[in-house]
């Protein structure tokens, strides 16, 4: 059930120059999600009305607790990075799809901001699991996938692994795989859907969009599909809601 | 203590409504709050025939405001009515269903699909819509097109028809009084301002279609403004939005004139707001020993 | 690098000039901040004789904007030529004079006094004052009546001539167009948005006048799309303003098609806004490698 | 000088159940600054953008501290109630003309939230002090009068001092004075005035009105003048800049 609350930040870390892990506890929310959700964070400042949609990047549903992973680009994340643990804020979720859990081989394809909510599906997916993780230079939760499976870096400024993009530690590391899962900017994933189309993998991308309500109903966040979408029976796909994770085949990235 | 009002014979147990566009078809909510706390329902607005809306982005935030760019995406009336409205059976709440067209025949033909739809209590006829770029601009904009286009419907329409006003005009007076001399039974205002934001960074428009509607507290004054206008103007109910948050937001609407009120960018910030709202307002009755919330509508008075 | 534009042949050092009526004449501000850091001095509106303006409350808050009902109060042209036009001499500033007036004569009576006074630069035309109930709502509304008074103040003046737009109309870019019809050389938007903010506890109007224009960062979006708007029907210079706190909410008018800005509301959360919008704006030339500012006027592009 | 600076929180305390007394370091503003006078305090949320005007409670010259007592009565001093020691505000100040410091016997009026500039005041001034302290029940700032002077109390629920207002409080207990200062809700200023011309002592009003800008630039903070004003030679005067403190017959209170 998704729900808004009134969260207590357990800790808050600085993982690299401009992104922040945070671990919040939600109580029920973190036992009903699931890897590819993601929570709405809401702004204390009365002039930002608008939630920020964050991926759930780590749950403890014993604990109760979800932890996010998200970089300073405005004002809004400038706000969170200040809270400190014992602070509050309010959150809503879970919302939104996650990730479908398959079988076999998992390729894990993620770049900059896209790659917190690959953690958790690292560790929720039951088969081997390759990450090809990408950054612009500064690297973070790295570490964190090496006990999960095996891990590509690429990195644009050529400071570690690959230098390039995610595609050329690929074209690099050729690496097998039955089942792709992928978030990060959106030329990434056009690359990804169609590396995933020529090898004939099936392949599961985490969109983004400017949402408002989170829940499907404004249809602010509308993604193109390939197919007449069941909501409006148009080509529109809700990222919120219908998402954020689609199968490559059904959203046009055009 | 009474908080129940009047629109045009149907009676809201309380008057807080959800605006149009902002709560779907009330069911994506049903799961956060509980809709038999609302004196009703306001849908999407719904076509003849399917609309894809404009391209994303759609959305965008500014200074206690947004702006949206949806352009009416909405699935077209079948499918409302097949889908939408039997669910809607379960709730003890009035429905208002929010009308739109790219041309007076469009509006028609919705009115008449909904004629004989028993859990319709209310239409809202939205002309006010800016985002709409064929002749939708003009539309609200126009007293003598507004008072047509409400006659016109009003013959076609069994349930109560509410016009839906636009706050970018020079005289929101004139129009208020067109839609009653066409025979409205109520007008409902403010629908968005148009607004535009730039990216700077990238020297682009932030919203795909350039403009959008800006919506949220950032209004409120201005939206006050025109109901307490229209108010003095028609003898019609009015639904008074724009930028309401709270009950506070809520009641300087019905001082001003509004006989109901809608609640809109307020959903996206908490979606229990019209919840809290309709209490707040309960609250402020008994604080004030108000027995009656009529007595409230258009009480305001010279400092 | 060049940040100096030019407004009808009157080159401003930069693009950031003060909004009528809320930087007095300036010289409440100088204590504060360095006037000489600004593109021009915008005075607060003067007219032929001192007005007392309207009862207070005069000042409300809203959600991130706030409303006025000063209601033009102002000392007169005697008195501003005599006491507050040599004190801006010290300043290398340009000085542009915003003028209102209850009938056309008295806009004239200004510009006339105003004619062979060196130190003043440009001529603002306020036809758009919200809170002048003589005939000022409708002045500024009626594109017919924009193009005469326009015409008819030009024959009267000697320096260019800004016309100033209300915000509170149907169609901003007929009314840009009427202005520039009526020979403007200039024109200025927005002015403030008309709004009513009422106490709930007490049952009143907060201003003693009911309405008041309603400023800040809560109406830039409505004032950056009417900047775009009329900057698509009209050639000549726009001055941009309305909300603008930070560079680069100045630049967004500037990409929409402003030639300079003003910061009004601004100035009350912070007295030197002014001086760091116009140090943002170059450290933005430099990020961007922006040569001439020139470069920037209506250079938002599709996304 | 004027002057906008972020003022360090040094403490802040809860003096009645919505009376809060903040110490602030200001360096040069404190050292400025007169009794009477006020400071602008600015809130944090972006929504919010009109200063507080607030009267200066007390001044701390030497370690360059003011001391502010605000009452919590909306969303701005709600926000800055909840600032504690080591945050920072913005501020603005000093601001006003401040009340003349006269010679001979003086009898200081206040009632509720227009108490607190008294005690500056009762400070600054060289003669023998007599304070009539009004309130609504809960009493505050008391107990800092007592040792500068005499202090009547009048409490309108009767629970101290004299049953009633402030001039029931005059009424009981009679007192000779040369110069009266008052600070305090607009019926109690219009009672001062009368009291003053009836007994013909001067007396010096501190008025409240909304502001803007603080600075006598933007003509919002108006109050009725009976002789035509220097500013605009009409009949009004600016309560931030030629007051907020009058002479009681500058001011038409009607
Ligand atoms: C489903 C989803 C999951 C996301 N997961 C993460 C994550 O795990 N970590 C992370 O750092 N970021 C994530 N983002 C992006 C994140 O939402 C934005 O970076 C954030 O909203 C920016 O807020 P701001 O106030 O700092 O920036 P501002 O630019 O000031 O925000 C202004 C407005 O634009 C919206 N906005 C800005 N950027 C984006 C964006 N990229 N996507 C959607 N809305 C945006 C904001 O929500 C806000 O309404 C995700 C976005 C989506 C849609
Ligand atoms: C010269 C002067 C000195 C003052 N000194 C003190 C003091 O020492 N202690 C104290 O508790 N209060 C004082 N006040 C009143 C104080 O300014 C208000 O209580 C405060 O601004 C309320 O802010 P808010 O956000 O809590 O309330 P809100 O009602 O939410 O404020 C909304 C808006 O109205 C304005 N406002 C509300 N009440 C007043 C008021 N009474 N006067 C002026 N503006 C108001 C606010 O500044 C803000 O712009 C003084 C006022 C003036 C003019
Ligand atoms: C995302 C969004 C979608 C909207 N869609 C519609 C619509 O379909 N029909 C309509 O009449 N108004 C629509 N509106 C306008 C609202 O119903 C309302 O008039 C306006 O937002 C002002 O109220 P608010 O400030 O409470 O949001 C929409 C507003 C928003 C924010
Ligand atoms: C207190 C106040 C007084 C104003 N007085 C005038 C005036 O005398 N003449 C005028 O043309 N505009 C006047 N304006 C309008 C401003 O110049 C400006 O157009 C408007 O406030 C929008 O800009 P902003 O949002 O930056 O404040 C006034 C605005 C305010 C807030
Ligand atoms: S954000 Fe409202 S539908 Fe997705
Ligand atoms: S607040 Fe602006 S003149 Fe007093």
């Amino acid at each position: 059930m998704t729900r808004k609350i009134s969260a207590e930040i357990v800790s808050q870390e600085r993982i690299a120059s401009d992104v922040c892990s945070m671990w919040l506890q939600t109580g029920d929310m973190a036992r009903e999600a699931k890897a590819g959700q993601f929570i709405n964070i809401f702004s204390a400042d009365r002039s930002r009305l608008l939630p920020r949609p964050i991926s759930i990047c780590r749950i403890d549903p014993e604990k109760g607790l979800l932890r996010v992973v998200y970089r300073i680009v405005g004002a809004g994340t400038e706000e969170f990075s200040r809270l400190q643990a014992g602070d509050s804020i309010q959150v809503m979720g879970p919302l939104g799809n996650g990730y479908p859990i398959e079988e076999g081989r998992a390729l894990l394809i993620a770049g900059g901001i896209g790659i917190p909510p690959m953690l958790q599906l690292a560790h929720s997916l039951p088969g081997p699991v390759t990450a090809v993780l990408g950054y612009r230079s500064e690297r973070f939760l790295e570490e964190e996938f090496a006990p999960l499976g095996d891990v590509l870096i690429a990195a644009e400024d050529g400071s570690c692994g690959t230098k390039g993009t995610v595609m050329d530690a690929l074209q690099e590391h050729p690496v097998q795989a039955d089942v792709i899962y992928s978030c990060g900017p959106a030329p990434m994933l056009r690359a990804v859907k169609d590396y995933a189309r020529d090898k004939g993998i099936k392949a599961w991308l985490s969109l983004e969009e400017r949402m408002a309500c989170g829940v499907g109903a404004c249809l602010g966040c509308v993604c193109k599909s390939t197919a007449v979408d069941d909501h409006t029976r148009v080509h529109n796909k809700r990222v919120c809601k219908d998402g954020p994770v689609f199968e490559a085949g059904e959203v046009d990235l055009s | 203590m009474n908080t129940s009002v009047n629109i045009a014979g149907v009676v809201l147990k309380n008057p807080v409504t959800t605006a149009s566009g902002t709560f779907g078809s009330g069911l994506e909510y049903r799961e956060m709050m509980d809709l038999n706390s609302l004196g009703a329902v306001v849908t999407k607005g719904v076509a003849p025939v399917p609309w894809a809306g404009n391209p994303a982005p759609r959305i965008a935030e500014t200074p206690s405001g947004m702006l949206n760019a949806i352009g009416l995406q909405n699935p077209g009336i079948d499918v409302f009515i097949s889908r939408d409205l039997p669910e809607l059976e379960k709730y003890d709440t009035r429905v208002i269903v929010n009308v739109c067209g790219h041309a007076e025949e469009e509006y028609i033909e919705v009115v008449e699909r909904l004629a004989d739809q028993k859990r319709v209590d209310l239409l809202e006829i939205n002309i006010s819509c800016p985002n709409v770029k064929a002749g939708g601009i003009t539309f609200g904009t126009d007293p003598r097109f507004v008072e047509k286009i409400t006659a016109d419907i009003k013959k076609h329409a069994r349930q109560p028809v509410i016009m839906k006003l636009s706050p970018n005009v020079t005289n929101i007076s004139e129009i208020a009084m067109a839609a009653e001399a066409g025979g409205a039974d109520a007008i409902s205002l403010i629908n968005t301002l148009t607004g535009m934001k730039i990216d700077v960074e990238r020297q682009t428009f932030v919203l795909a279609n350039r403009t959008g509607g800006l919506s949220g507290p950032a209004i409120h004054p201005v939206a006050v403004r025109m109901v307490y206008e229209a108010a003095g103007h028609v003898g019609i109910p009015i639904i008074g939005m724009g930028g309401i948050m709270t009950a506070q937001d809520a009641l300087e609407m019905i001082l001003a004139g509004a006989s109901a009120v809608s609640v809109g960018t307020a959903n996206f910030t908490d979606p229990r707001a019209c919840e809290k709202i309709a209490a707040g307002i309960e609250d402020y009755m008994k604080r004030h020993g108000v027995e009656d919330i009529n007595d409230l509508i258009g009480a305001v008075r010279e400092r």
